[in-house]
């Protein structure tokens, strides 16, 4: 479109304008480090295929193509917000769940809060950050809590998961309820420490191609690899639970 | 009349914004979305923090804004890093500055290590954050609204006073910080509106405990997450105190100070 | 001149420019800087005031040394100063004569120095009363005890009615007596006005300049006037000091300076006449002068002190006719009036390159000197008629009643004599 | 001497964040994580939409500024309405600015929907919506410094303008706005600044479109998802931008116009 | 009148003050608008500019109607107005007469109304050249033309060689010649200066008067000049309209102002004194006034027009001693000289409540009127000495030479006797 010839100019350098072989892609957030390996993946596999994909929260990338950003595929973290999506009938046939996430306890590297289970998220002495209930992994974390019967006094509340780790990893909490994935990604500034309970609640991530993809073909292909074996055990490598 | 036509797309362009805000408000829910314990939790956090640092901001800000008119006499190269270090903040996105106030104030901060270590002090989670990230956020609009103020008093009734003995602090206290009261008033409504919008490194530095450090802007974000017409609602009731106040004060600002 | 007062020795320089200002003014005394444009006089006032640092020389004000250098406790002309608040060291007589000791810089604020600037500089937001209180205040006097002085010096300046007006309600002459009460309210112990009068209409002058002249004559505290305008130094100060590029030409009272200019500046401010004569040689009981171009002209009293000059003020100076019938065109004071002046014994129509001249009252008056007229301004009532001299390309200015002058005659490229009164002739 | 303390103070309140940025910045690694296609992609992206933005912004915002001062004739009470209106995208989270425009130039949009319908052009996740948003959020301040510097102007100036024949608009082209260049340099250097560091509204509105639509702020929140040390170079180097501009510029600024 | 120059009847109000002037300038002419303080002179100048609104009346220039009413294609007053601009309805006579109709409001910008601000108002970032080509640049002038044409202009000022100087670059002299040059560029229909010399030093302003008056000599455009300097009306003006409280009190040309003032205003500018009379009679050759507190007063000259007063120009007072031993103190004209005066005809010594007197050269001088000393001034070389009459507490002023007189007789409070010289007593 005419908005677009600017940047399409100015980016010679990435994309070429080719009508097709080349999509959009909304992702939430946390999968930005396995995606990426899947989007290398599928390109080398792909000749002439472009993927492009723009990482944001959920809800916010939900409210985006509902506002009419040129998307072919989202891939939410929740499946609440692929609601969003669906019900405005933008999306094609049924969201897929591809993976999964659960929560386990961060700890900064060397535990000084000594936390060992989640019953110990209890103790005054220790200090726990905590999702706000109104996102999603704070909403998890309830579910969590309550479900073993464990009721913390969170020092803080955050607006998102990255929020609440910055805290482990800075070391201003002695523990945090976040993804695995989260904790996978941090690398050694951050202990994970099981939460155990194989029943323990998890969150769905869900992809969908998307009703007014400009080349439906390279979006379905790119959608059925982040389902295939190699993008799942990708995604597994990064903390997932996926199968 | 030509000028009118860039001027209202101008107007336009920070107006209809707004208006699209307010013609997709959930009118026929607004009440109740609004009328809750944790929506006057948010605004009574935010109006005392937005207080607080506009406070703080006039207390740092106007001395740094005297030092900095007191810079034109140093040498060209310090004038020009003080200034440009002045409006860091500016440049900062706000979700970096709240991490950089961490790495300076959390717990095992820069500073605030010892402060934990020595006073068992620590700022992160409360209000005292809040209001600390709104001041770094919002003091720089502050402190140039006031340099600029300051630049503009005839340098005349400085001398004048100093030949009547006054000292330097005597004579600012006395006649310049008076006479650019409009320009201090200016830049603290400023300053207010900036902090009460505040959203990433409050979020950031001081989470968003309910009551304690959720503001409303935080409490967008949230609602966002789930309620998105709650979110709406919200930023109305945002919108509606900051250009309350804006309104409120605008007129005192334009008549202070001589005449 | 130690104790009361201000004794300075002024050496500044300003990029191309120097000042070299040596000044005394007693306590309760006023004295008046004069001087054209960019002759220095503000450039003093700041060095005074401490805004602008000396580069030699010092200031002593009632005997506090606030600036500058001094040698072995006396200035550097060899004066002994009062000792109050020179460097320890001049004083123990530790320094070695000829050592050059920095002195201390006092700054402005500690200075009590009063400045009352052109401008006026009231701070706009403050009333009469608060303005006139700051100085009190600033030292430290309860604000009751500074708003009573402040009211008494509203009383001497007249204007205790107007004590609750901010600036902005206040005439230029009403600010300009608030500003002296400022001023003095500070209890400064040398005052500076830089050309107070200058911001007023010259309608509103005479009156403030009376205004002024009462306040100061009362004040006890060395007054400095910076004045561009001789009808102030003559109202208001005791002495005269006219500085030209930066250095001193002329001193004495607004009197003696104004009726015997030394420069053709000081000349111009009566509209006087001064040449600098090429050689003056004394005759018997008067003095002869040669000028440019081969001029000659006598004055019946001896040569004078100061510098060589040939002065002749506008009274001295009368025109007669040369193209036209033989006749009187106007001219000086003894032609002013309508009364039956002594016009008898005036010399008459045209004679070139004589000098000397017919007998007159009171001394030989000179033989017509060819000159043509190059400009005609009325001042009020009376006519200023500027002429050159054919020989030397000597300017001068004669002046006559409007009713009296035959204007026709005196049209730009008109041919005059020019004829001088020997009496009031000055030779030096 | 006394005011050096606040003065001292609030600069570091301001500086002390940045300098513990420093410190924790991966030196060793700073290298190879900035020196990134997509690193330099962003950079591009930043720099392009903060001119541009600014650029806008001096269009637009130059007559507005002219507008408020022209309002002083009209009802008080619209006047102040106009200045509080101009000051909403301050009140505003930047997040919610960008809900904002999308409900009014979004495809479904107050606006986006009759564009996209009859020219078939959605704005939103172009580098356009980038410029828009960071217009909305960064012209007020070049309006309210322009605004300042018009006051100060010389009325008499325009009536001898007037005097000569000049039709308004020629007075404000030919002697207006010369003089008020350092207002509106000192204007376009926050605008630009606040532009460049502007995150909520873009990413909201513009998405993250690598190469497209992410700017180095959009970079900085992305990388600290997965790699927080990455997202520390990368303020870095927003930082040394902004700071550099703000360096070169000022100066300028401060010797425009009259001397 | 209609044609060439302007004609205007300015009514208007600001807030209590009115202000109700007619005025006509023909082009070519200078006009001198003189007024005190408040008087409404810029308010006048305003309202010309097209800067304020009238509330009536009507402005015409060069027969086109800038502003104001028109009854039935004639002005206000009845005068026929040339139609050129008008309403059309008045033109067409389709108006009733003694029907107000809304004359057009020309805007500032359209008028080629000229206008030199006291304060110059040059713009600060342009040259004195293109300050000088805005106006025909503001006009559409091409570049290169509206160069030539401010180089010309600025030649005419005599300052082509300061034409690349920015106006900080400027003495005060120099930018209001600039300012001349820049209004006259935009070739005005009309000049209006606003006090064009009351910003600069005293000692600049005789050459930059001799300046303005030698351009303005050659502008053939219709010139009006507000000023508080009588000095300056003199030298620029072709006749003078004193303005007091919004009303016109005085016209004519600047000498017969002068010479013969209406007001105690006018007077106050020559340092004359006028009386109001209580009783005017005619006399056989002369007149008669009866004035407050029983003081009668004689003039040789017939009553005059114009509205009652008695006028007495400074050179018809002379002091005598009432104090000390009878003897002259000293005075105006007659005694100014050093010259054998004609002093023997006067009265000495005191004489109270008597009128007439002695003969005198010209006319009777008046006995002495008994008085007291309340002011002394020096003018440059002269004294200004105050008096106030026992009688009627009438105050006058009298002029004599500093070398002249007896100062010490001149303290305020000193006893001395007026004496009036009937032939320059003006007594209307
Ligand atoms: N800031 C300055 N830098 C360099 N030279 C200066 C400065 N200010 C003044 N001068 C020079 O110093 C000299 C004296 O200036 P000063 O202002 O003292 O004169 P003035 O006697 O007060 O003149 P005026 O009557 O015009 O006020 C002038 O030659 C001027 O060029
Ligand atoms: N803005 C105003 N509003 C109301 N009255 C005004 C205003 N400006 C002037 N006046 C009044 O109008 C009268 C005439 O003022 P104007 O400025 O025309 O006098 P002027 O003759 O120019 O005096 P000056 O010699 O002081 O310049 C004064 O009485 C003044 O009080
Ligand atoms: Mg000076
Ligand atoms: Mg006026």
């Amino acid at each position: 479109s005419a908005a677009d010839g600017a940047p399409g100019a100015a980016g010679g350098a990435t994309g070429d304008p080719a009508p097709t072989g080349s999509i959009t892609v909304l992702a939430a957030a946390s999968l930005t480090g396995p995606l990426d390996e899947i989007v290398d993946a599928f390109e080398a596999r792909t000749p002439g295929a472009e993927v492009t994909v723009s990482y944001g929260g959920s809800s916010a990338l939900a409210q985006q193509v509902v506002a009419g950003s040129p998307v072919d595929a989202f891939l939410s973290a929740s499946s609440a917000t692929m609601r969003t999506v669906a019900d405005a009938d933008l999306v094609e046939g049924e969201p897929v769940t591809f993976a999964r996430n659960s929560l386990q306890i961060a700890v900064p590297a060397g535990d000084p809060g000594g936390v060992g289970s989640l019953a110990d998220l209890a103790s005054p002495d220790v200090s726990v950050a905590l999702c706000a209930p109104e996102v999603p992994c704070g909403a998890l974390a309830v579910q969590v809590l309550e479900a073993a019967g464990v009721s913390v006094v969170p020092a803080t509340l955050e607006p998102d998961v990255k929020s609440a780790l910055t805290k482990v990893e800075l070391g201003e909490v002695d523990a945090a309820l976040v993804y695995r994935t989260d904790v996978v990604a941090a690398g050694d500034a951050v202990q994970g420490v099981e939460i155990g309970g194989d029943d323990a609640p998890t969150t769905a991530y869900e992809a969908a191609r998307l009703r007014d993809s400009a080349d439906p073909a390279l979006a379905d292909a790119f959608v059925a690899s982040v389902l295939s074996a190699d993008g799942r055990s990708v995604l597994a490598d990064a903390g997932f639970t996926v199968g | 009349m030509l000028v009118l036509v860039p001027a209202l797309v101008g107007l336009a362009l920070l107006v209809l914004p707004a208006v699209a805000l307010l013609v997709r408000a959930p009118w026929s829910t607004l009440g109740s979305r609004l009328a809750s314990e944790a929506v006057l939790d948010a605004l009574r956090v935010s109006l005392t923090s937005a207080v607080l640092a506009t406070a703080l901001s006039l207390l740092l800000g106007v001395p740094l804004a005297w030092l900095l008119t007191a810079s034109d006499a140093w040498p060209r190269a310090w004038r020009r890093l003080l200034r440009a270090v002045v409006t860091v903040p500016l440049v900062l996105p706000p979700v970096v500055g709240g991490i950089a106030l961490l790495y300076l104030l959390g717990r095992t901060g820069l500073l605030g290590r010892p402060l934990d270590a020595v006073f068992g002090v620590t700022i992160p989670f409360t209000l005292a954050a809040v209001v600390i990230a709104q001041t770094f956020v919002a003091m720089p609009f502050l402190v140039l609204s006031v340099e600029g103020a300051l630049r503009g008093v005839d340098r005349g009734l400085d001398e004048a006073a100093a030949s009547l003995g006054a000292s330097r602090w005597y004579a600012f206290r006395r006649v310049t910080l008076p006479l650019v009261a409009p320009g201090v008033a200016a830049g603290a409504v400023l300053c207010f509106a900036r902090a009460l919008g505040e959203f990433g490194a409050t979020i950031t530095f001081a989470g968003t405990f309910p009551g304690r450090t959720q503001t409303l802007p935080t409490s967008v974000y949230l609602a966002q997450q789930s309620d998105p017409d709650s979110a709406v609602a919200l930023s109305l009731l945002l919108l509606a105190v900051g250009v309350g106040v804006l309104l409120l004060l605008r007129d005192r600002w334009l008549t202070t100070g001589v005449r | 001149m130690s104790g009361g007062g201000l004794s300075a020795c002024l050496r500044l320089e300003r990029g191309s420019f120097a000042l070299d200002l040596d000044l005394e003014v007693a306590a309760g005394e006023v004295v008046a800087l004069l001087g054209p444009n960019g002759a220095g006089k503000s450039t003093a006032l700041a060095a005074l005031a401490g805004l602008l640092p000396l580069t030699g020389g010092r200031v002593v004000v009632d005997g506090e040394v606030l600036d500058g250098q001094v040698l072995d406790g006396r200035g550097l002309d060899g004066r002994v100063l009062d000792g109050r608040g020179l460097d320890g060291r001049a004083r123990d007589g530790r320094a070695l004569p000829g050592q050059v000791l920095d002195g201390p810089s006092v700054p402005a604020r500690d200075r009590r120095v009063g400045t009352v600037f052109q401008d006026h500089r009231l701070f706009p937001h403050l009333t009469a009363l608060e303005n006139v209180a700051f100085g009190p205040r600033s030292r430290g006097v309860p604000a009751r005890a500074a708003r009573g002085r402040a009211l008494d010096e509203l009383r001497r300046v007249g204007l205790a009615d107007l004590a609750d007006r901010r600036p902005g309600a206040l005439s230029g002459g009403q600010s300009q007596r608030v500003a002296v009460a400022r001023a003095l309210a500070a209890d400064p112990r040398l005052l500076l006005l830089d050309e107070p009068l200058a911001a007023l209409d010259a309608e509103q002058r005479p009156a403030l300049r009376a205004a002024l002249a009462d306040v100061l004559r009362d004040v006890p505290v060395a007054t400095l006037l910076v004045t561009h305008d001789p009808v102030d130094a003559v109202a208001l100060a005791d002495r005269v000091v006219v500085l030209e590029g930066g250095v001193v030409v002329q001193r004495g009272t607004p009197t003696a300076v104004l009726t015997d200019p030394h420069t053709p500046y000081v000349a111009s401010l009566t509209g006087a006449t001064v040449w600098r004569p090429l050689e003056v040689a004394a005759t018997e009981g008067g003095a002869r002068a040669l000028l440019p171009g081969g001029l000659a002209v006598t004055s019946a009293r001896p040569p004078a002190d100061g510098p060589p000059r040939v002065s002749v003020p506008v009274e001295a100076v009368t025109l007669v006719g040369l193209d036209g019938p033989p006749g009187r065109v106007g001219g000086g004071g003894p032609a002013c009036g309508a009364g039956p002046a002594g016009d008898a014994g005036r010399p008459d129509g045209a004679g070139r390159g004589r000098s000397g001249g017919a007998g007159h009252a009171g001394g030989a008056a000179s033989a017509p000197i060819p000159a043509r007229v190059v400009g005609v301004e009325q001042r009020l009532s009376r006519l200023a008629v500027t002429v050159v001299t054919d020989q030397g390309e000597l300017s001068a200015v004669a002046e006559l009643p409007l009713a009296a002058a035959d204007r026709a005659r005196l049209r730009p490229g008109a041919r005059v004599g020019l004829v001088l009164d020997p009496a009031r002739t000055t030779i030096a």
